[in-house]
């Protein structure tokens, strides 16, 4: 500011408004919702190159072709990456401490070609354990009918 | 290149936690002070690209209040809704069709407004992975860091050590705001875990600030004194993030290909002299060393011990301390390219590098580089 | 240094209307991706870059092309997002332009879009106001009272239209006879959203009066859309296409937002209907095309106009005219699709406004009527220039394209 | 493996942009403080750039020069409609009452205030919507009470010279 005009610390302003949004899925998303409910893994199939999209994408990114085809996956699959969280993001932004560790995997459904980011319960992971996914149909919202996994053996 | 573009001038606020000023005094600051050094003013005629996000700003059409501070009005404005370097990519192209001669490219955001890991949470897919609040920038930023270090035996010290080095870097950067003269590895680790394999000292915390730079060819580029050349451009996008393979950059290694053939450069590690990296992650700088073809795949931690990138070793990386000196949403690649040029041109005052001649720079935008973008810079 | 002469080679649409609750963002978007390959006889393989954007804050979606890109043919390419408000799909196309231009890149797609429906429309366009709307409270404005000074949903648009007519002459007929005209038009657009085919002025003076001057049919629809083209260069596009249409030339201006300054402060920008950065973005696009009387060498014309009387409005300000000559110009019968200079033969945002995307849909609309491929939308007269304009902000941003069936000389 | 069946309408997720979290910075509320403590003693403060001499009224602390306006200079309490609306329901033209919802008419209008180069919105009293038209002069009607706050400065009426 100018000679003769003290701003001091610069004021703030806030409003409590929190604008709304209602994604619609699409429907290979929907029927991805649809196996989850009867306890089934669907994933969406390039009729190109082979790829298998867990979860199920409409579109092949590599081909640009329709993935119609659709294919049940087994329970099985491969950890390809994982964080022991200790933290949390919190509702407003900031990092919360969680009162227990908990392991977020990347896990690879045996005959998928993408990764599904997901809770592995039982606290110790290693990149290539084998695991087994957790459905819940029951789940009070369907996006967490894919509850996570948990070790193979 | 068509024609010779030339960064001619820059300017770069303090990068604090959180500023006593708004974004448009920010940036109504670093543009004054670009426009000047390139001998500019307001009624001259040149075109405007900004850098900024709408939900970091928490404001639709972000560009629209920066108008007049961003030296913008009755101007040839336009935004890119990624990082500064993208703002800079497409004013060059302004500048490279012939139909514009200057570019003022302006990036900016203050994480002491938005609420700091939101904005990222909104970038997941809205039809599953948001919904299910595992994925931030954080936590997928360590998905990738154990990929990548297990898959090439990468050690938690090699990770802390660029930290280190890129704080004790940022010691010596007066406008840099998280800095520890003589950080040690030891020190990174033992800091507070947030998401196994990264503890907070890993993180290049957001932070509030703008900088500016002014590109320009013809006359204005001629007669500028010491002009760093544009020599090099590449850019490129990644699959989702649970898509692609977490264990190379490969948005970088192709955005480098693409820069380095127009720049000439077949041998990197070798006509590079210097290098200033978008890494919103210590173990990400260690990746950029291997997109950017300083070093095999897989042998980032080996080319870091080796000392190579220190201040004081053959291809300094991140001098200015990087993106963990100062991290801020939409400038810091922007602020990768201005310290590159800086060096070049030999105004990096006690953290210069002696015989910088040929530079490059990164940005990043989206979770784990999903979007990179790469500048090669020289000298006369 | 020679131009780089830019072509149109390929464009396409998805479905537009006013809630696709069957697919997502990505896979609306894909719609109008897939068609625009199909039209230019293209493959992802043959793009060297794209560029995308959109209004993020209609969809809750920060940066959707992370996400979303894998659907549009964008893998490993290189990528760049733009977004500029309302003005975003001419802000997109313009950057496309530019890519091709700069010599670094020969063919590349820009996709522009708006999925509304997975929003709130209102809600969207306060979130431009919101922060200084905090900061107007905070000083002591009533928020009621300041919802008001906002024109409610019509916005700034009715202070506008208020001032238009009273420095046009134009009369609220007028009005009427711009929504008549354009949802006309629309109804020959397979493409576009309201179709009313037969709609009579008298229709639209029926509707309900939302905001003095405007009526409900003198407004756009919210519409679920998307739009891709494809560019390139003149060589590459004259193996693809017999008549590709060039762009001459991409200009934008901004001005200060208008009626309210930042938190309250008072504005320079004193008269919404002014639009002097849109006459010098014309001046701009004009001289860089080397059209030296655009009343004469424009053949058809695209303004944005969501509002009926910004048809006219930006028809003058586009320098199609003198100052308050568009009404009379309306009357003559010129603007419609069989006149002299037709206006907005898509039907233009008035009947479809995806809003990312509408601005765009503005470009591809002037490059098919010059292709000659725009259908039963097709003007009547031989098609050479036209003009294509987007407008946003707060009155204050304004993008125009001149389009043409010869590239520039230069 | 069950085909899948095409639906018009797919399931729908929920979810917000929480902007209660963020919190904007504006010098311009300092800034607009010193003139709506002025209206105290009714007067109106703008602020002069030392560019281009534009006044901005209220206050600006940026100037579309590039400046910072840093001059407080009085505004006069008269000036000019630039541009106006009608809130509430009336028929164009004629300006009739039959149509949409009854109630007060109320006018807004934009007020470039003399001695000021800015518009300022405020509302427009004892005048008939059929009354008003740009270039208007009009003149700023303090409120009984006045607190500093910024509505204080929300209503004009047309100024009887």
């Amino acid at each position: 500011m100018g000679p003769g005009i003290e701003v001091g610390q610069v004021p703030r302003a806030a409003l409590p408004i929190n604008p709304a949004f209602q994604w619609s899925v699409g429907n290979w998303m929907d029927h991805f919702y649809d196996g989850l409910k009867e306890g089934k893994l669907l994933a969406s199939k390039c009729p190109g190159c082979a790829r298998v999209y867990l979860p199920p994408r409409m579109i092949c990114e590599r081909c640009f072709t329709k993935c119609e085809e659709w294919v049940e996956l087994p329970e099985t699959g491969t950890v390809e990456s994982y964080t022991v969280a200790h933290v949390k993001v919190g509702a407003n932004g900031e990092f919360e401490e969680l009162p227990q560790p908990e392991v977020i995997a990347l896990v690879k459904q045996d005959g998928a070609d993408t990764c599904v980011a997901a809770r592995l319960q039982g606290g110790s992971a290693s990149v290539g354990m084998k695991v087994k996914v957790v459905i819940d149909p029951e789940a009070e919202s369907f996006v967490n009918m894919l509850a996570g996994y948990r070790p193979a053996e | 290149m068509r024609r010779e573009v030339a960064i001619i001038s820059y300017a770069q606020t303090p990068y604090e936690a959180d500023a006593n000023a708004s974004r448009e005094m920010q940036v109504l600051k670093v543009a004054r002070e670009a426009l000047q050094a390139a001998g500019l003013k307001q009624e001259d005629r040149y075109t405007v690209v900004t850098a900024n996000n709408d939900y970091l700003d928490g404001r639709t059409i972000s560009n629209m209040r920066l108008v007049e501070p961003a030296g913008a009005w009755m101007k040839n404005e336009s935004k890119a809704e990624m990082d500064g370097a993208y703002a800079a990519l497409y004013g060059l192209w302004r500048i490279l069709s012939g139909d514009h001669d200057v570019a003022l490219i302006i990036g900016e955001s203050q994480a002491s407004v938005y609420a700091r890991w939101l904005p990222g949470i909104m970038m997941f897919d809205p039809t599953f992975d948001r919904q299910r609040w595992l994925l931030n920038e954080a936590s997928a930023a360590a998905l990738q860091a154990r990929a990548y270090m297990n898959a090439f035996g990468i050690s938690g010290e090699q990770v802390a050590g660029v930290a280190a080095k890129n704080l004790d870097n940022a010691s010596l950067n007066p406008l840099a705001h998280n800095k520890l003269a003589g950080a040690d590895a030891a020190k990174v680790l033992g800091s507070r875990m947030l998401y196994d394999p990264l503890t907070e000292m890993m993180m290049a915390p957001y932070c509030d600030g703008a900088c500016a730079m002014v590109i320009a060819a013809g006359e204005l580029a001629e007669k500028a004194e010491r002009p760093v050349w544009i020599r090099g451009v590449g850019f490129a996008h990644d699959s989702y993030l649970t898509e692609r393979t977490l264990k190379e950059m490969n948005s970088l290694r192709l955005a480098a290909e693409k820069a380095y053939a127009m720049a000439g450069i077949s041998d990197p590690s070798s006509q590079v002299d210097l290098a200033e990296v978008h890494e919103n992650f210590a173990h990400e700088e260690l990746m950029a060393y291997e997109a950017l073809g300083f070093c095999g795949k897989g042998e980032g931690g080996a080319f870091f011990d080796s000392g190579v990138t220190r201040r004081d070793g053959k291809l300094p990386v991140n001098v200015s301390g990087g993106a963990t000196g100062a991290n801020v949403v939409c400038a810091t690649g922007l602020a990768r390219i201005i310290e590159a040029a800086m060096q070049i041109r030999g105004d990096a005052e006690g953290r210069q590098v002696a015989g910088v001649k040929t530079a490059v720079a990164t940005g990043q935008t989206g979770p784990c580089a999903q979007e990179s973008v790469v500048f090669v810079l020289g000298g006369e | 240094m020679a131009h780089i002469d830019v072509a149109v080679t390929g464009v396409g649409y998805s479905k537009h209307v006013s809630k696709r609750r069957d697919v997502n963002i990505a896979e609306l978007v894909w719609e109008a991706v897939s068609n625009c390959y199909e039209d230019a006889g293209l493959k992802p393989k043959d793009i060297d870059a794209v560029v995308t954007g959109n209004m993020p804050a209609f969809e809750g979606v920060n940066m959707p092309e992370l996400w979303g890109a894998g659907h549009w043919g964008a893998y490993h390419k290189p990528l760049i997002r733009i977004t500029t408000g309302g003005t975003t799909g001419g802000s997109v196309a313009h950057a496309a332009y530019y890519a091709v231009a700069s010599g670094l890149y020969d063919t590349v797609l820009a996709i522009a879009f708006e999925k509304q429906s997975d929003g709130n429309s209102t809600m969207g366009l306060n979130t431009v106001a919101l922060a200084d709307a905090a900061a107007q409270f905070q000083q002591g404005v009533d928020p009621g009272f300041l919802a008001s000074f906002g024109g409610g949903a019509v916005g700034i648009a009715v202070y506008q239209a208020a001032s238009y007519m009273k420095r046009s002459g134009c009369t609220t007929h007028h009005l009427d006879k711009v929504s008549a005209l354009c949802r006309n038009n629309a109804a020959l657009n397979p493409w576009s959203h309201l179709k009313q085919p037969g709609l009579t002025p008298e229709d639209v003076a029926k509707t309900v009066l939302m905001q003095y001057p405007i009526r409900f049919g003198h407004v756009c629809p919210a519409t679920d859309g998307a739009c891709a083209m494809i560019l390139t260069t003149h060589e590459k596009a004259l193996k693809l296409q017999n008549k590709p249409a060039y762009i001459l030339s991409c200009a934008s201006c901004s001005d200060e937002a208008a009626l309210m300054g930042i938190s309250g402060s008072g504005t320079t920008n004193m008269d919404p209907c002014a639009q002097e950065h849109c006459k010098l973005a014309a001046k701009w696009a004009y001289e860089l095309a080397g059209i030296k009387d655009p009343r004469r060498e424009i053949d058809v014309a695209e303004p944005y106009a969501p509002f009926a009387h910004q048809m006219l409005m930006f028809y003058e300000r586009l320098l199609l005219c003198e100052e308050g000559e568009a009404p009379a110009i309306l009357d003559s019968g010129s603007m419609n699709l069989d006149g002299e200079l037709p206006v907005c033969p898509s039907g233009g945002v008035i009947s479809t406004n995806a809003i990312g995307a509408s601005a765009m849909e503005r470009i591809t609309e002037v490059a098919l009527q010059i292709m000659g491929k725009a259908g039963e939308r097709q003007v009547k007269k031989e098609v050479h220039k036209g003009v294509a304009h987007g407008w946003g902000g707060a009155v204050n941003l304004n993008v125009v394209a001149v389009l043409s069936d010869t590239p520039r000389r230069s | 493996m069950a085909e899948m069946e095409y639906k018009k309408e797919t399931r729908s997720v929920e979810g917000s942009w929480p902007m209660e979290h963020w919190s904007w910075k504006f010098e311009s509320i300092a800034l607009i403080s010193k003139t709506r403590e002025a209206f105290k003693e009714k007067k109106l403060l703008g602020l002069k750039c030392p560019g281009c001499g534009l006044v901005y009224f209220p206050p600006k602390p940026y100037c579309r020069c590039m400046s910072e306006p840093d001059e407080w200079v009085e505004v006069k309490q008269q000036g000019t409609i630039t541009t106006y609306t009608f809130t509430g329901a009336w028929a164009y033209e004629g300006i009739k009452e039959e149509e949409g919802p009854a109630g007060e008419p109320l006018i807004i209008v934009g007020v470039n205030f003399d001695g000021s180069d800015t518009l300022t919105v405020c509302t427009l009293g004892e005048a008939k919507p059929e009354e008003v038209f740009v270039g208007m002069r009009v003149q700023l009607k303090w409120p009984e009470n006045i607190e500093g706050r910024l509505d204080d400065i929300a209503h004009v009426v047309p100024l009887r010279e």
